[in-house]
């Protein structure tokens, strides 16, 4: 936050810098389903960010020492390619990929339920093919996702979204450039049933109203994300079906 | 965290009962904290330093500072490193070792509250624009842990940085060609707290106790400044809290940030 | 690799037992890939890109560029650096953690195959001679893993190469005292093409999907040039091969190869 | 040792630098049970150093194969606060601390009645607060108070101190200048009741004589040191017993 | 491969710049039971190349998840000592090592008769002392040898030899200046007996039909170091014949 | 260390005999080295090479030289790094993997052996003061480990530096601004000596064997100078010893270290 630049990020007519509106998303496109070998997985679009999340499990947490003898853990593991960012990023984990890694594992095991496979390990491998900003939303809005192909039950869906401020405006879903110049972030993992908050983080500047504000831009377009995933796994599971159906048929 | 599975378990059930009769197990109101004591200066090999207790929590932070290059794209700016080592010393449960992901959350989101809440006047740390700046290493030293380490490191990382000096003066031999000037005083910006709730079932707890948090479903830091202002926030633990209990969290985390800033400047 | 014994020991019968009546477990040829399409330009941050796909094998390829200083001995080139990692998102058998033997091996045999190949023309990559070079950094990504990776990671990173522009606008500012030039194409010079077969029993496969390379006895992957002339050889597992076969394989590596270029061109 | 400098380390009166006698220590203050959640635990100020260590164990030692079935081990961990020194120390191990680990954990195992716990570990950590020589002497004496003050049975407790050469005089406990350009340092580990040395290093420039003129300038130091030690440990247990003296009143 | 650089690999004569015919070996020495720890060891002198190998086991294989069920595996280190080549090498396992490593494994399992030692671990490690190009030949050959000393029970001895093309000549074992400044090399593990090739890497530009000239090379060349090989094992067996004899001899 | 605790007690309990009656089990006199022989110049990719056996362990030290800038605290001299490696070949005990403990113990020892010792005039390493010096690692290899690696790696270093050439003329082209001279031999200073006894039961024994090893209880390792100085020393194992043993060791370590010290001259 609030690198210092000449950079007019609203415009005089209230729109944003990729034009547009506060309180609107950029474009999301999510696809269940995407990957054969892994026991679920999703693939994400949001704006420029392109993200894949597998998952595997349950299966014997290991090592051994990881085990809770009464119920599963869920293991994330966020990660970026190497050529998802302008400068390369050196392989393996950084400090801020452990952090969000250790976040994102602890909102889905609220919705996870862990207590039906203990001494198991659900394994969620994010992906950032290429990233532009909310990242580890669109990371956390994908494993949900890839959970649920992946059949594991789940008292409900997570969804992974942004608001923030720039140039004194509250807005929804920072982009590039309002993530380096802008004035507060406040990513947010939230369950739109239960109207529970499960992950939530904030760096900048803001007061109290508009804090509260943003939280609440979020809430709302948390519902529409709901919605594509939604119909993401809906289409998923009408292919399966097809699939299926196909196979009678060609069996008989 | 507290080993056995029995004890623990013994011991939930006593904390769910206290608060259900309204009470901690420590006898604290819900919205106390533990006693918070701050000595700075403790150590004279740093550029400044503090210890500070929150109940027996007890941290110690130091500075050091060197001079290098900064980074390409701020120019004209310091560089600010922050590190909490939960060295084994502390706890039964810290591991020797590089970093784990507690350590790492937990010196990201005292840097941050640091950072974001503009503590230091960072651009008074630049030497020359885009040739040299004062490098600082803020390194918290977790010595005894009995629970609520975010506000325990955040404060301890806030009075070492307002009790530091940038030792100028030691470094003019090594950089004949620039006006390092005399040893001056950490250009202190702002007076960034953080503070920590949990939530128990339904209550909302500040300065969780070790104990507390053993058994805490969810967690929420919350760094203010003088103004009320939010500059930080970490959401922990696979619990959820409502809006409104976030709500009520960063409005009381604000007046818990007054108190503590109040100890924090008689300590100076 | 494929988890449990029995279960192993019944794929195995099972692929012996079609091999015995001259098929494969898919219904291939012997020396017949799996379906192959490449993508160019997918990762918009990369300067060049690919996503290839053999059969379920899904690997996608990167290229970064930045600029740097030559190596000593080699001062007239720019810098190639290729790493290929098996991320467990892949496979239930790959673990995270640093580079283990086969993701190294992986990634020296893709990279010996683009260098000895000539792939780049490296002295296009240098922009002042003994003092800056392009630095070229190739990273293979595997995301979906059903055999074959070797060819499918080769194919991947001389598409990505293929694909790629030098962003030399971008760094202008950074080394004004260069003449860096306009954006440029990679300078390409040569496509070598890795193809891969194994030995199962007595029969010699190209392309095995993960199943047979679970009970295959040797692997041979060849990377052959345009006019078939042979760049890298790696033999792998711990079967031998006799004579006749390799010269086998090494004859059929340049027929695949002219296919799979083929597929690569039309991609482009 | 050994790097050359135009510094007078003994005046003409035969004082050195820091104004002490050839045969005088620095101010030793010695204090048990300063942590509480270690099993014991001990702080040192010894001249400019300052130094922590803390005890836990008995415990099983794990990784397992460290476990011997005959005995407990004795792993020591010293660890330099990056802000303990004048440059800041990198976080974790280096060379010097994985030595002096080493020779303090077989200084201290010979103490401590590890036959009375098999397959144990008893784990000490000595945390160097504020560095300023010889605090490998003083983390040894440090710790021998907190597993004293752990409960840990132990034949006695050992003494940590160096002597040494500057200017050609044979020196008791080297101060920061005279470690920096002395001629020699003889850290030791000594037990006053029994006269065994437990723990010897040596390295700079000396003939036999002044190395052991040295030797017995710090046996003799160890006796008031370990004085020191008995008087912390006393002081805490009567701390202890009013504690509980005040507790049985309480609930009179 | 292919360093360019104005230097004459092949003189007027059809002769190498070390004076050897294009079919020629460097000089190679051989001895079998060089070290007193190991359970088998080899010594090889191969042109400038100095090579100890050394076999432990069979023994438990460790860390244990290693372990297979119905065989032994065969664990190689391949190391070159920081003094071995121009410009020191860092110690420990770089990328390169790890790869040779790895296929000097695979081709060493193909001879071990893994089979009758279920769940252990025969390890070779192969210390380049001195290299001078195609260590990692002489280091496989150096390794049959040793786990012969060692009592591993094989099926054959495996040879290590490399060919290769230099100014457009194929030639057999490349050295020092034509592994830099060559056009292609070949390295070769091969069972002379069987005919079977068990360890194969080329580099380079090659037609198909140089390839297999320098694959017919290697293949004669393989026979005279296995001849060498065999020569080192008699006359190793030999001595602990002798050995034992004078033994007797000393009883009696 | 021995592996297996039965072995090991009939092993100890047979030491102990052998001692009450006055003999080691070798048949060696208690301060009596086994046979030292030093090979020097056996590697010539080194700039200094030494095989030292001391009976059946086997020792090899190499030195490589590089240029490079000096310490900022000690511009005037060059700079010496001492690493051993226990490698796995050397003994069943001994793992691959980055240095343990006891590496880094005789690392350490050896190389203050060397350097208090004053083994090499560092000044004499100076090209240019504050700028460039000689860079000096030496390796020690463990080939055969049979006991008493300190006496043995510190003897193979000594003998390779003092068989060391240093190689200027190879540098010129690289520092075409400096004036490195012709290749010098090493400027040997003084040839300390490291000898080391342990303690069994009462008695002390000079050069253990391994199995003397794993049941003594308390080493002393003691380097002095040809003029009986002590340069340095390292006390090891979890036994203690009493003063006047000290002051016995330390006066043998100066015989012995006499007796090493003609074998190293011949060698030379």
């Amino acid at each position: 936050m609030g690198m210092k630049m000449d950079i007019e990020l609203i415009d005089k007519n209230g729109l944003r810098i990729d034009g547009r509106k506060p309180e609107e998303l950029r474009p999301i496109k999510i696809e269940a389903g995407v990957l054969k070998r892994a026991d679920g997985s999703a693939y994400v679009e949001w704006g420029k960010n392109k993200i894949l999340a597998a998952v595997y499990g349950p299966r014997e947490a290991h090592p051994r020492h990881l085990q809770k003898s009464n119920k599963a853990i869920v293991q994330v593991r966020y990660n970026m390619a190497p050529f998802s960012v302008g400068d390369r990023k050196r392989p393996g984990p950084d400090r801020r990929s452990v952090e969000i890694s250790k976040i994102t594992s602890e909102a889905l095991e609220h919705v996870v339920m862990t207590e039906l496979f203990p001494r198991s390990s659900i394994d969620v491998f994010i992906e950032v093919l290429q990233a532009n900003a909310g990242t580890r939303c669109a990371g956390l809005t994908a494993a949900s996702v890839a959970l649920a192909d992946a059949g594991i039950p789940m008292k409900d869906l997570v969804v992974g979204v942004a608001s923030g401020k720039v140039d004194d405006v509250v807005v929804l879903d920072l982009g590039k450039e309002e993530d380096n110049y802008g004035q507060a972030d406040v990513p947010m993992g939230y369950i739109p049933r239960t109207g529970e908050i499960v992950l939530l983080q904030m760096d900048g500047d803001m007061t109290q109203e508009e804090l509260f504000k943003a939280m609440e831009m979020s809430m709302d377009a948390a519902k529409y994300i709901y919605g594509l995933q939604k119909e993401a796994l809906r289409k998923r599971y009408e292919m399966i079906a097809r699939e299926e159906t196909e196979e009678i048929e060609g069996v008989q | 965290m507290s080993g056995n599975k029995v004890v623990s378990e013994i011991l939930r059930d006593y904390i769910y009962n206290s608060l259900e009769e309204g009470k901690r197990i420590d006898g604290r109101g819900y919205d106390e904290y533990r006693k918070v004591s701050i000595e700075t200066n403790v150590i004279q090999s740093a550029e400044g330093s503090a210890r500070v207790h929150i109940g027996n929590t007890d941290v110690l932070a130091g500075i050091k500072m060197t001079i290098g290059s900064p980074f390409p794209d701020t120019p004209n700016v310091g560089v600010m490193t922050t590190n909490a080592e939960l060295i084994p010393m502390a706890s039964p449960t810290f591991e020797s070792g590089p970093p784990d992901a507690e350590s790492i959350e937990l010196s990201r989101v005292v840097d941050r509250g640091l950072r974001e809440g503009h503590a230091v006047d960072m651009e008074k740390l630049c030497i020359k624009e885009g040739e040299l700046v004062w490098i600082m290493f803020i390194d918290v030293h977790i010595l005894d842990y009995d629970g609520n380490l975010f506000d325990a490191a955040a404060l301890a990382a806030m009075a070492a940085l307002a009790s530091a000096t940038v030792p100028a003066s030691q470094f003019a031999d090594q950089y004949p060609d620039y006006d390092l000037g005399e040893d001056f005083p950490m250009p202190i910006n702002n007076y960034p707290i953080m503070s920590t709730f949990v939530k128990i079932k339904d209550v909302i707890l500040v300065d969780p106790a070790l104990d507390e948090e053993t058994v805490a479903d969810a967690r929420l830091s919350v760094s203010t400044d003088p103004e009320g202002r939010v500059r930080a926030m970490q959401k922990g633990l696979n619990g959820g809290f409502s809006y409104a209990e976030i709500q009520d969290i960063v409005r009381k985390a604000t007046e818990k940030g007054n108190e503590l800033r109040d100890i924090l400047m008689k300590s100076l």
